[in-house]
């Protein structure tokens, strides 16, 4: 349905590199990135507003690249939604249509069609800026659909919603997608849009998409260690496995498969045990550690350990770590399965 | 310490103040006293004419700085051009230029064209005060933002339509605030009008002729009807400029 | 479409850019194929009188305006009074009133005081001009945040020392830019000089003089010089204001 | 040292309510709160910027609530180190020398002895605005010392600090500190800044300081909901108490001691055990729940339960939460142990 090539671009901080992924249609594709990452500039790329340096975008088969954005037939709705203040919410809506000279009753149709489904008919009448960030977002929907585009671009549609009230917007979007269906890209740099929005996933680092499909295949099995990390996936570690046995930097861990060579391990943080006296289990990986640093995620709290020349994560909830009377510098030990190491392909 | 410091300052602070606001003051109540000379002045047919032109020659002023002004002020506030910071200055420079000597520079570029017609009272009017409604327009069309452009872009308008309908409405607040400085500044301007067109008369140039013919009284009351519709228009310019604040 | 859209708005954006620029440029231009007039101009006695005469009173205005200017922005900036709007108007009060008007309000309260001496040319010179460094003061001490004024206290110094070693240098660079639009008006007033100070002759005077007395070919060296030493002081102007930016 | 009594102030949006709390000498006092609770009001209040509508502030038994900020002998060091652009690192260390007209050697002295122990001899003659963050909070820091002030105020002295260098900042500050000997105030939202670098704590929420204490002693023991709620402990219950059963909107809970009447307690949001099927286990409290929303901490989510009228919160890996294909309104199985409910005193 739209299909990105090799698009390369700069503009200002921001850049794509050789960027390339595809959308289906009736899709809600996520391109899940960090700020910084040129999610914008993607977005405002296939729009239309920047022409990029290299590369070709394709909606339908038709090639796009450079036709102006009022020609695209693509719905762009900013972070900030981007409704015209000037405009009441309803003057907001019709003003693609107004453009169009469509006839009054069929302005006046469309409107009440999606109002009704958006649930957004009591507000219309109402200037924009006095609407809360979930009924601009709505209105700002409403006005990108009554025009039918053939494709929604979102930036960051739930940046601007108070964390409270997310969980039951992100709920009504799914309900109301299920009876419009669009094709739409969506970006975020949350991990619980895409997994509850989202159809596919394109994972989008430093101006690149770096892996695509679908999200529980792409956070299970990360591609590479960029996305490993983006993920939030840490402790990934390189050395040099024989056999059962992988050494990096002289330290031996068992590892669940056997191997031969330089490979790459992930050894999930929630995984890692940690206490003060020398551990005595099953677990066949036991190592003594330093404490390198800590942060507190809200009652559970993220100590950087320090093994010799690597550095480990580990998870303890804040109660055992006041117990522990843990702090910098202390001696700790830590132990993992062997079955829970996770070697890359 | 506090007390005495703030009172320091309040006291410095106030000479000027007081030296701007007792003339004005001082002025209006004479003339209160006098209301005879008052409606004398407005019986005055010169006196009529030369307000007339002055208010319709401002308006002009107004209107053509507006349908010109509006252009370049997009212009610089959204364009990046060769030359740009060059243009600004431009536009900025008749603020430092004696009136006089701008009088001389007309006089010198358009000849009888200007001289002694209302081209001429327009012509120095414009060149005094357009930078207020370009330098609005240019402050309007920046706090537009970009984003807003770029969506009606993309539901379907062109960029002429999107001038239209967005930049220009956004815009329109700032525009008016200078358009009325532009108006107020054509109003008060003598030094250039004196040597470009000392006829037709305006009411400022009339002020001037009062007092060098009949002295000081005389001058007196088209001074203060001079005053008023500045006070007058100074309100309106604050009140527009209040709303948006 | 694009291109269309920007050369229409080019077009009509330059017509007030020229408007301003080929006067300038033509009577400089035309001095230039004159050189002996300007060697002749600088010679006369009258001329250079008159110029040292101006450059002498607007630097006396802008003294004084940096004197009582300086307070009166910082109460502007810092405090909160009662009435706080009222005297910001007053401030922004001249830029309205006709220059002949000015000139009218100013006999009337200081009369002979003021008549064809310095104190006129200065009185004249500052109740339109005092108004740019005010602002731009009071714009400088906005500037100033406030924790740093805060620190200085809890660091031992009073309010008078917080004043002179944090506020003042840190307003600085806004107030000297103020200070130069003020000398820059004071240079240029013409109208309410006419009226009050027509002797001591000030070379914004003379050029008028020049121009009804002996034409404009008189009149044309005294304004170029004076255009000179205005585009001079625009030039420093702009580069103190683009240090700070 | 330094007791605060009763202190009331209103200024902007913030307020101070009857507020008191005490510092002994040559303690590094922490105030932990959220932010809006007043924290910077309540330094600019000691430091004598704003005059407090009633209350006393005492400084080694002085009454100094009405003596301006400049006879106080107060350092305050705010949020962006406040120093003066217009001055380079060295100038802004003399400014208070300078005032009080100390000589020349003797500021000389002052200054090499405290730039030495803060290591910062080398930035001594640049321009303020290009130190980096670390940098400028040092050079605050040295020109509040070198006053020997009788108390510093720190409002938030890591907020300007990137992520990665925090730590060993701390690490640094906590290494000067030994050196000399100062008793200061530190206002944060951080419990790692006050876990490490603290002897005592304020928990200041709304304006008024709700609990002091050691800071192992707050955390673990909250005096009342509110510091509970802040400090990260979810899942607060209210019910009535029959021996060991506490009945909350028609769950029974079997608690760890016997009560009776109306009591809270607090179930650790980790104690709680997610499973798709029904659990056989030892543990005494076993519900079904509904799935209400979810959000991700970076491999850790938070789940948050219903359990028919009440709500409950539980950690989940991500790999798990994955694993178990939750999404909203799914039917879960949760238990936990009768050993794991705290109950309020």
């Amino acid at each position: 349905m739209l299909r990105v090539e090799n698009l390369f671009k700069k503009w200002r901080d921001f850049r794509l590199e050789s960027l390339s992924f595809e959308v289906e249609k009736g899709e809600h594709f996520m391109i899940l990135g960090p700020s910084g990452s040129g999610k914008t500039l993607l977005l405002e790329t296939i729009a239309g507003i920047h022409k990029p340096e290299s590369g070709r975008i394709l909606l339908e088969g038709k090639d796009i690249t450079s036709l102006p954005p009022e020609k695209r037939e693509i719905a762009y709705i900013p972070q900030n939604y981007g409704l015209f203040p000037h405009l009441n919410a309803f003057e907001n809506i019709i003003y693609g249509l107004k453009l169009r000279k469509i006839p009054k009753e069929e302005i006046r149709r469309r409107v009440d069609q999606i109002a009704e489904i958006l649930e957004i008919e009591h507000i219309l009448s109402r200037n924009v800026k006095n609407l809360s960030g979930g009924e601009q977002q709505r209105i700002a929907i409403a006005r990108a659909l009554v025009l039918k585009p053939k494709l929604i671009l979102l930036d960051e549609p739930f940046s601007n919603i108070d964390a409270n009230l997310k969980g039951k917007l992100m709920k009504e979007m799914k309900k109301w997608r299920k009876e419009i269906r669009f094709t739409a890209i969506h970006v975020t740099h949350s991990f619980e849009e895409a997994l509850y929005l989202g159809d596919r996933v394109g994972i989008m680092i430093g101006g690149r998409i770096e892996q695509t499909g679908k999200i529980s295949d792409v956070f299970s099995r990360p591609k590479n260690d960029l996305v490993a990390k983006f993920l939030g996936h840490e402790n990934i570690l390189e050395g040099e496995a024989n056999g059962n046995i992988l050494e990096v930097e002289g330290l031996r861990i068992e590892i669940p498969k056997s191997a031969k060579g330089r490979i790459r391990v992930v050894i999930p943080p929630e995984s890692i045990l940690i206490s003060k006296e020398k551990i005595v289990s099953s677990a066949r990986n036991n190592f003594k550690a330093s404490v390198q640093s800590f942060e507190d995620l809200g009652a559970i709290v993220k100590l950087k350990l320090s093994l010799g020349g690597i550095n480990l994560s580990a998870y303890l909830t804040r109660a055992s770590f006041l117990d522990m009377r843990l702090s910098e510098g202390e001696e700790v030990y830590l132990s993992f399965k062997t079955t829970s190491v996770h070697v890359f392909e | 310490m506090r007390d005495y410091f703030s009172i320091f300052f309040a006291f410095l602070g106030s000479f000027l103040l007081l030296y701007i606001f007792i003339p004005i003051v001082l002025t209006i109540s004479l003339q209160i006293l006098d209301l005879n000379s008052l409606t004398n002045a407005l019986r005055d047919e010169l006196v009529l004419s030369s307000l007339i032109n002055s208010i319709a020659t401002s308006t002009a002023t107004m209107l053509i700085s507006i349908f010109f002004g509006i252009p370049l002020g997009y212009l610089l506030a959204k364009s990046d051009f060769y030359g740009k910071s060059f243009v600004q200055a431009i536009v900025d420079l008749p603020i430092v230029i004696p009136h006089s000597v701008v009088g001389i520079m007309l006089l010198l570029t358009f000849s009888d064209a200007i001289l002694d017609n209302y081209a001429g009272i327009i012509s120095a009017m414009l060149f005094v005060s357009a930078s207020f409604t370009i330098n609005s327009a240019r402050d309007g069309f920046i706090g537009v933002e970009e984003k807003l452009e770029f969506v009606a872009r993309t539901l379907g308008a062109n960029r002429l339509k999107v001038f239209f309908t967005i930049s220009l409405p956004l815009a329109m607040h700032s525009i008016i605030t200078g358009a009325i400085m532009t108006w107020a500044r054509a109003m008060s301007e003598v030094g250039s009008i004196l040597i470009v067109a000392y006829y037709p008369k305006t009411a400022q140039v009339l002020v001037m002729d009062y007092f060098n013919n009949y002295g000081l009284s005389s001058a007196k009351p088209i001074a203060v009807i001079l005053i008023l519709i500045c006070l007058f228009i100074f309100f309106i310019l604050r009140r527009v400029a209040r709303v948006k604040g």
